[in-house]
């Protein structure tokens, strides 16, 4: 049963590695937020610690690190402090199938599952009850509300990522996440996004939702709801918290990148250089869609996933069928 | 071409989806499109058939679907059979829509008539590509949907209403027969692909009375769809329809089904036991012909003589099969179906005109609408069997077929054949000779289809202007009125009977030449038409004189020899009888057990309802507890 | 070694652990919580026996594969019951919900 | 102890825990989080078992979809207001004793009985479980299918609101 211990060493490693990365990740995903913010609001934004403001998002770290840990009077202790631990590692368990490109010839990667797509969408699945046991556990109304937007906002648009994965992996013929990889390089092989551009876009809109970023992020709407699930939150749990989501942001993006845009190949550079390439094109997407589009309201967003998303990518799913059948016979 | 013949149903089928969704939108409020989608469809055929000509042939099988060990296949067949049906369904009905558009002018659901329409040629097209008995079936239940849906078409009226339902019910009757059949055809040979059953039935896999049977049931679906004895209840009824439906379905396609499905699955009858599924189709068919022609000579509604007509026809291809005649029957059903829609159509033209089905309110017609007159003249010819129209040949086909077997068939399709000069001259005669005698053209109305009331409403006070229909009708009249006159030729034995070269059945042998029985034929036609001359032009014996002498004759057939009141009676009588005895068994016998266990479960409930504690938690726990007692008691044991 | 008892007796006691709270729990949320056990119960059974009696058969995690699915739609009913309970009767403890009682 | 039964027996302990949990604890929200550990620990049971198709839909649809939907239900209902509310019904003692003997019964059953051993050991992809679902299951799929769909109409239909 050697596996099995692989399997373990695979998930722990990938836990402690990316705690690592995903720190130094999300430290500069913020200093990228904000820089880009800025940008596109025609502000300098953070520019005075460090050079250009580089070691912003540091001395921030620094500071919630002292910061006190309050809990609120009545709050579910034992959930709400579990909570921060079960985002974070299901945003981080989503490495496990990642591939980051090639060193020696062996592919980059913890563990290829063969059914490394659901995997995926698995463990992305996770991270939901967190941010509900966050939402219960406060005690507080504005986080409850957040909590409960959040459990309908990624339940709903976690179909349309869904469907989106299985076109493509009808289209590879495999689930697991190298042979997608793979099955677009090659002559005659395109990446998915010419192939797939429906699925595509369809998992690039529902990823946002699953984030919870603009305009799908009435989770944590500032003007409503405080900042939703984690409003009661402080010092080093908040940036738990922020790591969690920046970890799951990163992972979609680097999903889609698997998926749609032929992981890390590419002519020239390293691998893992053209990996990382693509991964930041994605992630600066995100934000720029952050900056640029309005918030969705509840329903809006509820109706654009069950009648629009979804059955798209049904649609979707249909023609891609189709066209499998017609060319493996 | 014939490799990819499947996409001939889908024209059609396409333009039903769009003119059903999008209709009003489309070019001419979706006539154009529904036209261009059978035109399509027919030029197609037309295509397939000159490849068949050519000697191609196709039946390719895909697999549909694997349920556990079982495979079904589906597929489509190309041969001369089908092919000659294919042309034949695709241009007819490409005529007929195109009539619709002058016909169908004002109507309030002009867009839904034409997806129909539409629809209708789908299954029709679909019925005769399939080389299964599953999409048979899917295409028989298709087009009586698609009857239903256009004889019912004006449903404002109760009687088209209910003719619509009749129809279905009926027809439903015999659809059922054929599941039955072909299930039974699946039980025994694994397959419901045609060539495999046949292969089977070849190889003496499959015989014996089981084949009978099962050919039987089969027929029963012809029957049905057919209008053929005992089922042909509907297709009288079925003249509430808008005349193109009445032309399209009654005469060119629909009815013609039945008579395909016996054709695509002769074997079946072909090999059962000394023929005696063939026989049994041939006495039906003969009765038909004979039945349905005498019903034709006291009707006065225009469409129903056609309707009865039809029925007569029907009965002479069923009997041309019937009588080992497989090239005469269906080329029969092949011209019969030019000169029929050709009749259809041109009565239609007149009822436009006249805004009424009754013959008796029409005459002189012939001077005012000539095209008509002519036209509707040529479909009579034809179907009267008068040489050198197409009807000649194909009839006298059949007739010779049948004198080679069995002469008791022969005489019942020459007594047809008189009959049948008789009331079409009668048809003749009262529309369009003589004087007009609708009282008041002015006030159009009356008992008149939805069509030409509208169309009456439209031309306003200069109503009694009797005039052609426009050329959007005529043209039509005029195409299928060429087809009427030469089509014949084709199973001419002096050019050396192309037809029954290109579609015959291997292992029939084609009978004879008979000069004698031809001129007999001839004789008998011609003298029908005499006798109705007699009678109605030149008056030597008048029609009431033969009313009076004939009554309790003319009394039976007024009433379609009592066979609706005879289902009525057995189906409502005898039904209620069996239900009141029913209602009283069950209301004495069963009702007193049913209240003694209620008395007694009553009295044990008073009891015993403490322990319904309406929770399912105590529920599960008793039912635990259970089984753990009763696996202690047993290992205790 | 594993061997397919210890599965056996896991699920046989994951499956008494849904019973109790199935017959004793008066919330009706958390009886549906039971009932999941229960079936999960069953599926370390159904896979179990998969691989150990029948590897070279499918049929188990078929079968387990499909409870799941019922299982899924087994909680999608039964907690839309509650909420109409909820609405309707105001309380989700099934032994207030009597109203068809005798 | 060989990695497989360290593996069995800790994932045993997280799944019996949690499940102690679920049906002992006094808090609603309590039971319906500790179900999580439970599904996952059921989860490690099917990987062990070779059966990671079957683990991976575990975790998407127990773990993700039923638990949220549960926590959703709960929250929606009475959440917690219901602390004070003995959460137990009269028949506690009856139903531990009968639960124990059905444990202590089926763990007999399994502890007695000799099962058919089989030999080989495979690995089973999601492409078999595609043919087979698709081939001699299709019945069974189809089926399932329509369940799926019927019991989601039925749920929006008893879940609206009546307007």
């Amino acid at each position: 049963m050697t596996w099995v211990w692989e399997l373990l060493r695979a998930v722990v490693g990938t836990v402690l590695i990316f705690t690592g990365v995903a720190v130094v990740a999300a430290m500069f995903g913020v200093l990228l937020e904000r820089k880009i913010a800025g940008w596109i609001q025609s502000r300098l934004g953070p520019k005075h610690v460090g050079p250009q403001g580089l070691l912003q998002t540091i001395a921030d770290t620094l500071k919630l690190l002292q910061k006190e840990n309050i809990v609120p009077k009545n709050a579910d202790r034992l959930i709400f402090a579990s909570a921060v631990i079960v985002v974070p590692l299901a945003a981080l368990l989503d490495y496990v199938v990642i591939p980051f490109g090639t060193a020696g010839g062996r592919p980059l990667i913890f563990r290829d599952l063969n059914v490394g797509v659901l995997y995926f969408a698995a463990t992305s699945s996770l991270v939901v009850v967190g941010i509900l046991m966050a939402g219960w556990g406060s005690n507080n109304k504005y986080a409850l509300l957040g909590g409960l937007r959040s459990a309908a906002q990624m339940v709903s648009y976690e179909i349309p990522i869904g469907l989106a994965l299985i076109t493509v992996a009808m289209q590879a013929g495999s689930l697991s996440t190298l042979a997608i990889v793979n099955a677009q390089t090659g002559p005659g092989h395109l990446w998915y996004v010419l192939t797939q551009p429906i699925s595509f876009l369809i998992f690039l809109t529902a990823a946002t939702a699953e984030v919870n970023r603009t305009p799908f992020d009435l989770v944590e709407a500032e003007s409503e709801l405080v900042a939703g699930y984690f409003s009661e939150y402080t010092g080093m749990r908040f940036a738990l918290f922020q790591l969690g989501e920046y970890g799951e942001m990163f992972a979609m993006a680097a999903m889609a990148v698997t998926l749609f845009l032929g992981g890390w190949h590419g002519p020239g550079l390293p691998s893992v250089l053209w990996f990382v390439i693509k991964l930041y094109v994605l992630i600066f997407v995100f934000m720029w869609v952050r900056w640029t589009y309005p918030r969705f309201r509840i329903d809006q967003l509820l109706n654009f996933s069950w009648k629009f998303l979804i059955p798209l990518a049904l649609l979707n799913l249909v023609v891609t069928a189709f066209f499998v059948m017609v060319v493996h016979g | 071409m014939t490799q990819i013949a499947w996409i001939i149903p889908l024209l059609p089928l396409a333009a039903f989806v769009l003119v059903i969704f999008w209709g009003e939108r489309l070019p001419g409020r979706g006539a154009f499109v529904s036209i261009a989608g059978i035109v399509l469809a027919a030029l197609a055929g037309l295509a397939v058939l000159g490849d068949v000509l050519g000697g191609a042939h196709a039946d390719p099988t895909y697999t549909w679907a694997v349920v556990g060990r079982r495979l079904l296949t589906v597929g489509f067949v190309v041969d001369p059979l089908s092919a000659v049906m294919l042309a034949m369904v695709g241009v007819v009905a490409s005529l007929i829509t195109i009539y619709s558009v002058g016909y169908m002018a004002g109507d309030a659901r002009y867009t839904r008539f034409f997806a129909y329409f539409s629809l209708f040629q789908f299954s029709m097209l679909f019925l005769v590509l399939a080389d299964n008995f599953l999409f048979m079936y899917m295409a028989f239940e298709l087009v009586g949907l698609c009857s239903y849906l256009l004889i019912g078409f004006w449903f404002e009226r109760p009687k088209a209403a209910r003719a619509a339902l009749k129809a279905f019910i009926t027809t439903r009757v015999g659809d059922f027969s054929m599941m039955i059949g072909l299930l039974l055809l699946y039980l025994h040979v694994g397959s419901l692909r045609f060539t495999d059953i046949f292969r089977a039935i070849e190889l003496g896999g499959f015989g014996g009375p089981m084949l009978t049977t099962a050919a039987l049931l089969v027929l029963g679906g012809a029957i049905g769809k057919s209008a053929q004895i005992p089922l042909h209840v509907w297709l009288p009824d079925a003249m509430e329809g808008p005349t193109p439906v009445s032309a399209l379905i009654h005469a060119a396609t629909m009815v013609a089904a039945g008579v395909y499905l016996v054709a695509r699955t002769y074997p079946l009858f072909f090999l059962s036991q000394s023929h005696e599924a063939l026989t049994v189709v041939a006495y039906i068919g003969g009765i038909t012909a004979l039945f349905a022609a005498t019903l034709g000579l006291v009707e006065d509604d225009i469409k129903r003589v056609l309707a009865y007509s039809t029925m007569s026809q029907l009965g002479y291809m069923m009997l041309g099969l019937g009588v080992l005649g497989y090239s005469a029957g269906m080329f029969h059903l092949i011209t019969h179906a030019f000169f029929k829609a050709l009749l259809f159509l041109a009565a239609g033209s007149v009822i436009t005109a006249v805004a009424t089905n009754d013959m008796k309110q029409m005459g002189g017609l012939a001077r005012i609408m000539p095209v008509t007159f002519w036209t509707f003249l040529a479909g009579t010819l034809a179907l009267t069997g008068i040489p050198p129209f197409a009807g000649f040949f194909s009839k006298d086909a059949i007739l010779l077929a049948a004198w080679t077997q069995d002469k008791l068939l022969w005489a019942l399709g020459a007594c047809g054949v008189f009959l049948t000069s008789l009331y079409m001259g009668r048809v003749i005669w009262y529309a369009f000779a003589g004087q007009y005698r609708g009282a008041g053209a002015a006030q159009p109305g009356g008992p008149g289809t939805g069509a030409p009331a509208a169309h009456a409403a439209r031309s306003g006070h200069d109503a009694p202007a009797l005039h052609e229909s426009p050329a959007i009708m005529t043209t039509p009249l005029v195409i299928l009125a060429v087809f009427a006159v030469f089509l014949g030729w084709l199973g001419s034995e002096t050019i050396g009977n192309p037809f029954a070269r290109f579609v015959h059945f291997p292992g029939v042998e084609a009978p004879p030449q008979n000069l004698w029985l031809l001129l007999v034929s001839i004789l008998i036609a011609v003298a029908g038409w005499v006798a109705a001359g007699a009678v109605y032009l030149w008056r030597i014996v008048p029609s009431d004189s033969l009313r009076r002498s004939f009554g309790p004759v003319y009394t039976l057939l007024l009433h379609k020899y009592y066979i609706d009141d005879l289902y009525a009676w057995v189906f409502l009588r005898l039904g209620a009888v069996v239900v009141w005895l029913a209602g009283a068994f069950d209301q004495y016998v069963v009702d007193g057990l049913v209240n003694l266990t209620g008395w007694l479960s009553r009295q044990l409930g008073l009891g015993l309802r403490y322990l319904q504690t309406g929770r399912e938690e105590t529920y599960l726990l008793l039912v635990f507890l259970g089984v753990v007692i009763i696996v202690l008691v047993r290992l205790a044991w | 070694m594993v061997t397919l008892t210890h599965y056996l007796v896991l699920s046989a006691i994951l499956f008494a652990l849904g019973l109790f709270a199935v017959v004793t729990r008066r919330n009706g949320v958390a009886i549906l919580m039971g009932i999941e056990l229960m079936l999960n119960a069953a599926n370390v059974n159904l896979v179990a026996f998969n691989k150990f009696t029948a590897p070279q058969a499918l049929q188990g995690q078929i079968f387990a594969l499909i409870v799941i699915t019922l299982a899924a739609c087994e909680a999608a009913v039964g907690l839309a019951l509650v909420l109409a309970a909820y609405r309707s009767l105001e309380t989700i403890y099934v032994d207030q919900i009597n109203l068809m009682k005798w | 102890m060989s990695g497989e039964a360290l593996a069995f027996w800790v994932l045993a302990v997280i799944t019996l825990g949690s499940g102690v949990v679920v049906v002992t604890s006094h808090n609603i929200v309590h039971s319906a989080v500790a179900l999580v550990p439970a599904f996952l620990g059921v989860t490690g049971l099917y990987v062990l078992l070779n059966a990671e198709f079957v683990a991976v839909i575990q975790v998407l649809i127990y773990a993700g979809a039923i638990t949220v939907l549960i926590l959703f239900v709960i929250m929606l209902t009475e959440g917690g207001t219901g602390l004070r509310v003995p959460q137990r019904n009269e028949q506690g003692a009856v139903g531990a004793a009968v639960a124990l003997a059905m444990a202590a019964l089926l763990s007999t059953v399994a502890l007695r009985a000799t099962w058919g051993i089989g030999t080989r050991t495979l690995v089973y992809t999601p492409g078999d479980i595609g043919q087979s679902f698709l081939g001699p299951n299709l019945l069974v799929f189809e089926g399932t299918s329509i369940v799926l769909l019927v019991s989601l109409i039925g749920a929006i239909i008893i879940a609206r609101k009546e307007d």
